[in-house]
């Protein structure tokens, strides 16, 4: 699967940078226009899968191998498992919105504010983007072995 | 609201026929047309939060289920279960079906949410004190991060797990190959 | 009624399911079946004429706090925020089945349930 | 100590988070962490016991937002959880070194211990229903961990049958929510309990007795366990058997039917006739059974139609409403319910890892190719005799003693006939584990003299693990000392018989 031609593969890494800040868009302005870090993150992860059609599986493994997306994939989670640790720690109860209650209240309507409802979004965007990439690297590299007592082969 | 029955007719049509159907990738391109369906349908019941996920899940998912099917030798199926078992099945889930439509009615009328009917209901405090008490305008953000943030924990460690699963079942060598036994 | 054609997709899903003998079939229902619980929850939370539950900057007045007419317009935001909960759920089982139909189907060279048939009793 | 509510969910949480990480040159940290946490779980979890507190997460008040709920049900659950968990943790530790991924294995473990802490704990409808789909993931996962034509087919199975019961009780949850307004079990409760019982509310009830069925494998539900429970490497069929059909299934069940819904007599004959049902039919189809694994999978689905039983009886004559003779009746057989329950998990999970260490140190599970591996597993047979003497119901191991309360309670309640299957399927139960020592530990070798030799004892963790869980069969019968009792066990029964307090004591009316 070496990819498509030319005129699509210029294409695809223009359209990429435009799905990528729209992803961005989703995920940082989830807590005041629908969306979030669920959608925004899916969309990350869907300029990949662009980028793959375009170029091939070799191109997108060389720029993020299988090592580090799963390691992403446990960032995120890790951060979101914090975000809530903290809200123990400085709220007072596991999850408490302590950054709104206490520290940066913020301006409503505003980017910052909602205290760690953005930060959340980061996170969870993070990780489903990391994490569906994945999923998709690994259903496409998934090749039957024929060495394998009861494989088949190709 | 008759835009609601025409889209659950669609979506209802687009379901038989994909599994009805008996080539796999035809039925898997009616199951995105259920799912843009959904889609539409969140997005005119005023959830455009749902609405947004669900085309974009759709997408994904698409993939998947193509990956899943094409370059398969066998994609045309034949022949169903036996008879029997068959009618069985059919008058028991029409059994369930009847028994559902019984207890439907006790849902109020379509168009006037529970918020409306109980009380002291959760969601209309939802609303009232979104803004004020966690300070975010998207109120379903507030709730699924802030009210029931615990929930999305639990969404996120669900993803998590099928991602960890997923790898697992597809890697390449099960057992460790055994030098000394 | 409404509710009623809900339901009637859910059964179908559920037919799917135990009638049918393909896997990539049977993960078809179980879909089905999701997407009609995910429509039955954001339908019971709809208010017929009401709008998003996403506060705009004129709703707020000038006290500080929210116009009687944004909370008594709203549509339910609870259902909203467990079916996000459903649909990422739904997906990452989807994953993980077809992983397992994949390599199901490289073992046994087959997605028909009744040939995978190695297990008994 | 009062350990705060969410480190049960949150510490195997971050260590499922973080294990992936270890790659193959960090196994053996991952396998000392992995360890660490289950232990640290079992000290949390026992010094939980006896007592009783909500949490609320992120402050938010009920039913605003969601919270966890300890009581004395919840504690025998967390520390039945954490003592296989425990068990199965350690055996695993050179068990699973045959296979590859080990870190991903113990992350999948991890999560499936969060999983169940999260059932055990929850007090909100929708938030169980998330914390049910954890756990029952990672078990599809697990079951098909090693990737075999048979794993797979069962995984299948499993989780085709596993997310209808998902989907069965996110249907009721939704139906629930939409005839009470409320998510949180307290308030749901009073909701339902406050207007007249809906025919909306009896077909929410059924679709949850539905869907926890299927993860509990009771009788008409129950095609997927004697595949999945087999198939799955031995550590985690000893956690599939041993707590996972009772904290996605029992358990949820006996909460949702006596706590929120409140219990009525249609409802506990349904109980009654589906735990007869799979105790019969569980037994009938074990003593058939040549596959030593799949015997004793059958035999969970016997040993589970007991737990129901006590918990059906006795919510069968709390709802007929009896005098307080009769109500002590009802506690006792709820008691003899929920100690079953404990007792299986425990002298369960040590069959099944007594089982894998036999499948490791042979190669086979057929119990016809196997034979006169008493002289060279000396301690795997001993392990092996002290579970089946407790499964059979043999004084003095744990399982005569529950029995021993189910049958006192159903005879002093009148229900003769109860006594009587009891005591039936105990026979049974007792012929089906004679078969497995006849032809597993005694008779012929079957693959001659030499293989025999090669045969060996498992040897380190293993063995501790075999060690401990046949300990604790010895020692379980303690739990019916009047002091241990009314610290683990008649707590536990008393959430139950209490009924709807849970939802006055928690909402504060």
């Amino acid at each position: 699967m070496n990819g498509m031609t030319v005129i699509v593969k210029t294409i695809s890494s223009w359209v990429k940078v435009l799905i990528i800040v729209f992803g961005v868009y989703i995920v940082l302005f989830g807590h005041l226009t629908p969306g979030g870090g669920f959608a925004g993150g899916v969309i990350l992860a869907s300029s990949y899968v662009l980028l793959m059609l375009a170029f091939g599986r070799r191109f997108v493994e060389d720029n993020l191998p299988l090592s580090l997306a799963s390691k992403l994939d446990c960032l995120g989670a890790f951060l979101f498992m914090i975000i809530a640790l903290l809200g123990f720690a400085y709220g007072g109860a596991f999850f408490a919105n302590f950054l709104y209650r206490h520290y940066l209240p913020g301006d409503r309507f505003a980017l910052i504010s909602a205290g760690t409802i953005p930060l959340s979004n980061m996170a969870i965007g993070l990780k489903v983007g990391a994490s569906l990439f994945l999923v998709i690297l690994t259903l496409s590299v998934f090749r039957p072995s024929s060495d394998e007592p009861g494989g088949r082969g190709v | 609201m008759s835009v609601f029955y025409v889209l659950l007719l669609l979506i209802l049509i687009a379901s038989l026929i994909a599994i009805e159907t008996r080539d796999l990738l035809s039925s898997v391109i009616c199951i995105g047309a259920v799912g843009f369906g959904a889609s539409l349908m969140f997005l005119f019941l005023r959830a455009p939060d749902i609405a947004i996920t669900q085309i974009v899940v759709e997408v994904l998912g698409l993939i998947i289920l193509i990956r899943a099917t094409i370059s398969r030798d066998l994609t045309f199926i034949s022949g169903d279960r036996e008879f029997f078992g068959l009618v069985v099945s059919v008058v028991i889930i029409l059994v369930v079906f009847l028994a559902g439509m019984e207890v439907l009615a006790g849902l109020g009328r379509f168009g006037m949410p529970v918020m409306a009917r109980v009380p002291d209901a959760a969601s209309a405090a939802y609303i009232e004190g979104g803004l004020e008490k966690t300070g975010a305008a998207n109120v379903v953000a507030a709730v699924i991060l802030d009210y029931r943030a615990y929930d999305t924990l639990g969404e996120a460690t669900v993803l998590f797990t099928s991602i960890i699963g997923a790898t697992v079942i597809l890697r390449k060598e099960a057992k460790e190959a055994l030098s000394e036994a | 009624m409404a509710y009623a054609l809900c339901f009637l997709l859910f059964v179908i899903g559920l037919y799917c399911v135990v009638v049918k003998k393909n896997m990539v079939k049977i993960v078809i229902g179980i879909m089905v079946m999701e997407y009609a619980v995910n429509i039955f929850l954001i339908m019971i939370g709809y208010r017929a004429g009401g709008r998003a539950p996403i506060a705009a900057a004129d709703d707020v007045l000038a006290g500080g706090g929210l116009s009687d007419l944004f909370v008594r317009s709203c549509v339910d935001p609870l259902p909203q925020a467990l079916v996000l909960t459903a649909i990422v759920i739904s997906l990452g089982s989807l994953a993980l089945m077809i992983s397992i139909c994949i390599r199901t189907y490289e073992r046994y060279g087959t997605f028909d349930i009744t040939e995978i048939r190695r297990l008994k009793g | 100590m009062i350990v705060p509510l969410p480190a049960f969910i949150a510490v195997p949480l971050t260590a499922a988070f973080v294990l992936p990480v270890f790659g193959r040159r960090g196994r053996s940290a991952a396998t000392l962490l992995a360890n660490i946490v289950t232990i640290s779980l079992l000290f949390m979890a026992v010094s939980s016991l006896n007592q009783s507190r909500s949490y609320e997460v992120g402050r938010w008040p009920i039913p605003l937002g969601i919270n966890l709920v300890l009581d004395g049900l919840s504690g025998l659950c967390l520390a039945t959880i954490a003592i296989v968990a425990c068990g199965a943790m350690l055996f695993s530790a050179s068990y699973m070194e045959r296979y590859t991924a080990k870190c991903k294995f113990y992350s999948l473990f991890m999560l499936m211990v969060a999983g169940m802490n999260g059932v055990v704990l929850s007090g909100d409808l929708f938030n169980l229903f998330v914390f049910l789909e954890i756990a029952s993931i990672a078990s599809y996962a697990l079951v098909g961990f090693g990737t075999g034509p048979e794993e797979l087919e069962a995984s299948f199975k499993y989780m085709v049958l596993g997310s209808i019961g998902s989907l069965f009780v996110l249907f009721g949850v939704a139906l629930i929510y939409g005839n009470t307004g409320s998510l949180n079990m307290a308030y749901v409760s009073r909701a339902i309990n406050e207007s007249s019982f809906t025919p909306a509310v009896g077909f929410a009830l059924s679709l949850f007795i539905a869907g926890f069925g299927l993860k509990a494998a009771l009788v008409p539900f129950h095609a997927w366990l004697p595949d999945a429970h087999p198939s799955a490497p031995a550590p985690i069929s000893a956690m599939l058997s041993g707590v996972l059909i009772k904290a996605l299934g029992v358990y949820a069940l006996a909460r949702i039917v006596f706590n929120v819904f409140g219990i009525s007599v249609p409802v506990a004959w349904v109980l009654v006739a589906l735990a007869v049902l799979s105790m019969v039919a569980g037994a009938f189809l074990a003593i058939g059974q040549w596959d030593l694994k799949r015997l004793m999978a059958y035999s969970s689905i016997s040993q589970l139609g007991y737990c129901v039983l006590g918990i059906g009886l006795g919510g069968l004559i709390i709802a007929s409403g009896g005098s307080g003779r009769q109500m002590t009746w009802a506690s006792l057989a709820i008691l003899g319910g929920l100690f079953h329950l404990a007792n299986h998990a425990v002298y369960k999970s040590l069959l099944f890892l007594t089982s894998g260490s036999i499948e490791m140190a042979t190669g086979t599970r057929q119990m016809s190719r196997m034979g006169a591996l008493a002289e060279r597993m000396p301690l795997t047979r001993a392990a092996c005799s002290i579970g089946s003497a407790s499964i059979a119901g043999i004084p003095p191991f744990s399982g005569f003693w529950s029995k021993l309360v189910l049958v006192i309670a159903a005879v002093g309640a009148g229900y003769y006939w109860v006594a009587a299957i009891i005591v039936f399927v105990s026979l049974c139960t007792l012929i089906m584990y004679l078969k497995v020592h006849r032809y597993v530990f005694l008779g012929e070798p079957a693959g001659g003299q030499e293989k025999l030799d090669r045969v060996v004892e498992p040897r380190g963790s293993m063995a501790v693990a075999v060690l401990m869980l046949a300990c604790l069969c010895v020692l379980m019968g303690l739990l019916l000392l009047p002091a241990v009792r009314a610290v683990v066990l008649d707590p536990a029964a008393e959430v139950l018989t209490s009924g709807l307090d849970y939802s006055r004591r928690l909402t504060g009316l």
